[in-house]
């Protein structure tokens, strides 16, 4: 973990209110899953940083994939070329590398698509499950489309592309059909990582799941943000954001 | 240039910034980013007894210039901290500050007396606590409850007695007077105040404890107040905690008479402020030829 | 949908967004920029006996998301208001709630026979004063003090009362009840806490009265939760103030059991806030199929 | 008094941390001497609005010159043409206007310029005295030399430019050298207003000050901004800011 500036080199809209900031940035070496703590702001508002995980990092250069919520990403998106960042990380544990010999799916919700995109193109193999609302609510259509050795299904609620219904109901299907073992990383709203886990569960896969909680310092000293697991209460920025999904007490 | 201060004869800080307690957690996450030994104390987590494990989530909310937390006081316990954690904390050149709690008197004897250790310099007892056996009113609410309290744990330990007092009070004055009488070492001068967040778009309280504490910039200015009222009326020293980010603010709290300051929140968007604090207020020491940081304590100007 | 709240028989507010005394003098320069009568009601400045001068500048200051001001209760006199500012505020179809204080308990009880007249819908009794015949301590910190007072000044005036209760106390639902038994018709919660400002450039107080008090969003979550501690206890309604700045906060303050609020600071940064805000709680009514504001009052889901 | 959207037009350096802005917006007519309160941030960092002295108000157009003092002029600083602001306004009395005959003398010392220039550009005569101190700190030299039947002259501490020495060096000379009658209206540092209030009462001459306090509402309601006076406290921000420098109690 260091404290580094970033500056901003692109910051562009890729779906609705969703945007693409890269920064030049000199973050030490980080794993899929990791996020990194961003300073929004330089005074008092808002007081804290916001934690967004880490798209890719390679060459000094830091991508985050992020929409806009609040006033913390409204301040990111009104950020312009040549802004500087104090960027905290990277931060977490990150997905556990696959066993050989398993298939892979991905599965992501909405802003859940970073980490898992971010392993996607680590790996370069599998299936990846991106679950929306609709059309416009999907970012970075031709980059994970052209992703080699990924293959890329989309779900979204109102029909409007791909598969009408749910990422799960997708991930139901992959898992029922497939003939080896499975491993599973996903990340995504609460409602979605239950559903993947439970089909875990029930056709016996490996499942890592990448959590969000409300963060307040991001890398392990006031225990804002845990979850309880059957080892008893985690930090997820600190013991996760990836969990086995065994052992989240949902 | 003299940053160090005494706060009591076996305790002198080689400058006047420390950590605050359940900012820090027990020290290994802030020290994989700086070097602890710049610090003029370590304060960490609050302990009990036995492990505990806290308030459901969400424990932590951002509020205008600052944040609530309702962590519920989640540690370790007194025995995994001396096992566990002290070990790491001793290597560094800094003292270390233990912060414990108890629901009842004979608890915060217990953990006093058991933190009676080698590798731990001065305990901080938080008396923002309720008292289960007088119906959950909190220790730090009133004078003599404080008194048999602060004098009860004052025959437990050895250590140099930190009392850190609750904000939420009558008069902070009385409360402060009462750990001096029952032989506090010194005054740690104030945890949260008291606070609460509702979302209206759902109608339930955004905590899963319902209320918490306020901290950052926002509660500075009560802060300050508090420890100019404490600065009036005890002789020993008094260690400001509230909002404090800046070198500014150190300077502030040692002019209304805080010989040391305790940065809590500052310290999670930030975890390299204590550098840029010490620095500055070297920087403003040497800027207005001050030799001591002690010239400050006590110094405003009326 | 219905916006109005009944605060005693007297007294029907159309909605419940008022303003906040000392951040709206006497009515007549927020009356230059819009209709008075869109209030819910009108407090004024508090009033003594005799006109006073206040606190020598600087008065206020600007703190991470507030303000601390030491205005020192500068006054024109119940009699002056009675003559030069009521007329004026007749004018408008809101009921005058008049704010006043006084240094000893005779003094209030003057002040508020001197207001029993036509034009004032209510009293709001600030009690954050220090009594001068008791050494100075606060009306406000002590219940059997408060008692006391509010009970001579129940007798001396056939208004609805409205006392306005200090932050800073050990417990504000003992407050709170004692005011509450003492025959006050509702609790104003709560004035600014007490804080204090320095310039560490001039090792000065940056305030001509060294302390004074803190409001703004900054204070919000503090006077949340102490109305959410009232609420538990009393049950007459309950008017807040502290940091109310957007009908999300109005929303809040209901939810956990205003019956009205009251808007200050936000008011001198933005005087057409009210509009704003009373707009803002009409359509948070509309978009949650809510009749009556009165709905909201204390419906926090736990 | 009204709240009026500005649109920046223009927001240019002028001197030394010193810029004129130009706004279009529908502020109701003002008189030299009155102010606004500008809402520097839409949140709440800084909370208050700050006060600045109408530099001119013509045709939908204000301009305002303000210095970059803290965090809320420095907010001001970054405002880009387009960018809209919250104006309250026009705030406090103005000054009044001189009797015929008078000779006119404006003092104006570092950033009390503003007014006394707005009423020099309404008067269209007199002597315009301005205290700065270096050369680097003169703002508008060329639109204040051109101004038709004003006189400039310039006074600076280190003697950079103009008179080497004080505005009220300057002032002294030309009261003791007046032939008639003078008025004189000035704005300034407190010292500066010290001594021109104390050279308006030996050489009999009418004086109208313009006073700074912090404020916080800027239009009457709080007190926060009382200045004594031997008619006891006045509010500088609605009982001024032009007061009579005969009644200030300094
Ligand atoms: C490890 C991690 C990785 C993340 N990665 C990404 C990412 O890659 N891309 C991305 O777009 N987002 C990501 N997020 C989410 C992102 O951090 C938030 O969307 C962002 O912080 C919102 O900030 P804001 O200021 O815009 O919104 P805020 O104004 O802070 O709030 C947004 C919403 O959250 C609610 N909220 C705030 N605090 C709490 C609380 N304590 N309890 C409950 N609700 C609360 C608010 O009421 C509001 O509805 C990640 C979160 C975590 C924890
Ligand atoms: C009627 C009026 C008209 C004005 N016209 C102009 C103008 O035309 N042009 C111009 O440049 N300026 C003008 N000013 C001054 C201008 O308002 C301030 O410079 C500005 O508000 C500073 O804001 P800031 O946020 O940049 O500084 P801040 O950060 O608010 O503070 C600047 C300085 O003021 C000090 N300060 C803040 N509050 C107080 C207080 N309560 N008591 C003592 N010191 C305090 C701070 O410590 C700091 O040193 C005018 C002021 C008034 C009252
Ligand atoms: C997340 C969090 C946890 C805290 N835990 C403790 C604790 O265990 N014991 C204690 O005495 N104070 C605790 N505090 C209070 C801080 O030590 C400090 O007194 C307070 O936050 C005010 O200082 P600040 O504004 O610098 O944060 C905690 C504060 C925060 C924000
Ligand atoms: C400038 C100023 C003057 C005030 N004067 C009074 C007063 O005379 N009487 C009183 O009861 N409260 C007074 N108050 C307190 C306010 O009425 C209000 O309770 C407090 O400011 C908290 O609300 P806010 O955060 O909305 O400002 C004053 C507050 C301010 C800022
Ligand atoms: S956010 Fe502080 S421990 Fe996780
Ligand atoms: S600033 Fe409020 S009265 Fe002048």
């Amino acid at each position: 973990m260091k404290d580094v500036r970033g500056t901003v080199c692109n910051n562009t809209k890729v779906a609705d209110d969703t945007f693409l900031l890269s920064l030049d940035c000199d973050l030490p070496d980080s794993r899929p899953g990791q996020f990194v703590m961003v300073k929004v702001a330089c005074g008092y508002e808002p007081f804290l940083r916001r934690p967004f995980a880490i798209l890719s990092n390679h060459k000094q250069t830091l991508e985050i994939l992020y929409k806009v919520k609040g006033r913390g990403t409204q301040l990111l998106a009104e950020k312009r070329p040549g802004d500087i960042l104090s960027i905290l990380g990277p931060l977490g544990n990150g997905f556990s590398v696959p066993e050989e010999k398993r298939q892979v799916v991905y599965v992501a919700g909405g802003t859940g698509l970073p980490p898992v995109l971010s392993l996607a193109e680590d790996l370069k193999q599998g299936v990846l499950i991106f679950g929306a609302q609709s059309k416009d609510q999907i970012p970075l259509m031709s980059r994970i489309s052209s992703l080699p050795g990924v293959e890329l299904k989309v779900a979204t609620e109102d029909g409007s592309y791909g598969f009408m219904g749910l990422a799960t109901d997708l991930l139901d299907e992959l898992t029922g059909n497939a003939r080896g073992p499975v491993s599973i990383y996903a990340c995504g709203p609460k409602g979605m990582l239950l559903a993947t886990s439970e089909c875990a569960r029930r056709t016996g896969s490996r499942c890592e799941l990448s959590l969000e909680e409300f963060m307040s310092c991001g890398f392990g000293v006031c225990s804002g943000c845990v979850v309880e697991t059957i080892h008893g209460n985690k930090r997820v920025c600190r013991d996760g954001p990836v969990f086995d999904a065994q052992d989240i007490l949902f | 240039m003299n940053t160090s201060v005494k706060i009591a004869e076996g305790l002198i800080l080689k400058n006047p910034v420390l950590s605050a307690s359940g900012t820090f957690a027990y020290g290994e996450e802030f020290s994989e980013i700086f070097d602890l030994s710049l610090l003029g104390g370590i304060v960490t987590k609050g302990l009990s007894l036995k492990p505990k494990k806290g308030n459901p989530s969400p424990r932590v909310f951002e509020t205008t210039g600052g944040m609530i937390n309702a962590i519920g006081l989640e540690n370790i316990g007194v025995d995994a901290f001396v096992i566990e954690k002290l070990p790491f904390l001793g290597q560094f050149n800094a003292p270390v500050i233990v912060n414990f709690f108890g629901n009842e008197e004979e608890e915060y004897e217990l953990v006093a007396a058991r933190l009676d250790v080698d590798g731990i310099s001065a305990l901080e007892m938080n008396v923002s606590c309720p008292n289960v056996k007088k119906g959950g009113i909190e220790f730090g609410k009133d004078p003599n409850t404080l008194l048999s309290l602060v004098s009860r744990v004052r025959r437990a330990t050895s250590k140099t007695l930190f009392v850190k007092l609750s904000p939420m009070v009558k008069d902070i004055r009385e409360m402060a007077i009462a750990a001096q009488e029952a032989g506090a070492d010194a005054i740690t001068c104030a945890n949260t105040i008291p606070a609460m967040a509702i979302d209206e778009t759902t109608q339930r309280p955004v905590l899963g404890n319902i209320t918490g504490g306020l901290s950052g910039p926002a509660i500075k200015p009560v802060a300050l107040k508090l420890v100019w009222d404490v600065h009036q009326c005890v002789h020993i020293p008094i260690v400001a905690s509230g909002g404090i980010n800046t070198y500014h603010d150190v300077i502030q709290f040692l002019l209304a008479g805080a010989s040391a300051v305790e940065v809590g929140s500052a310290s999670l968007r930030d975890p390299l402020c204590f550098i840029d604090i010490i620095e500055g207020t070297k920087a403003y020491l040497k800027e207005h030829s001050i030799q001591s940081v002690t010239e400050l304590v006590g110094k405003l100007i009326i």
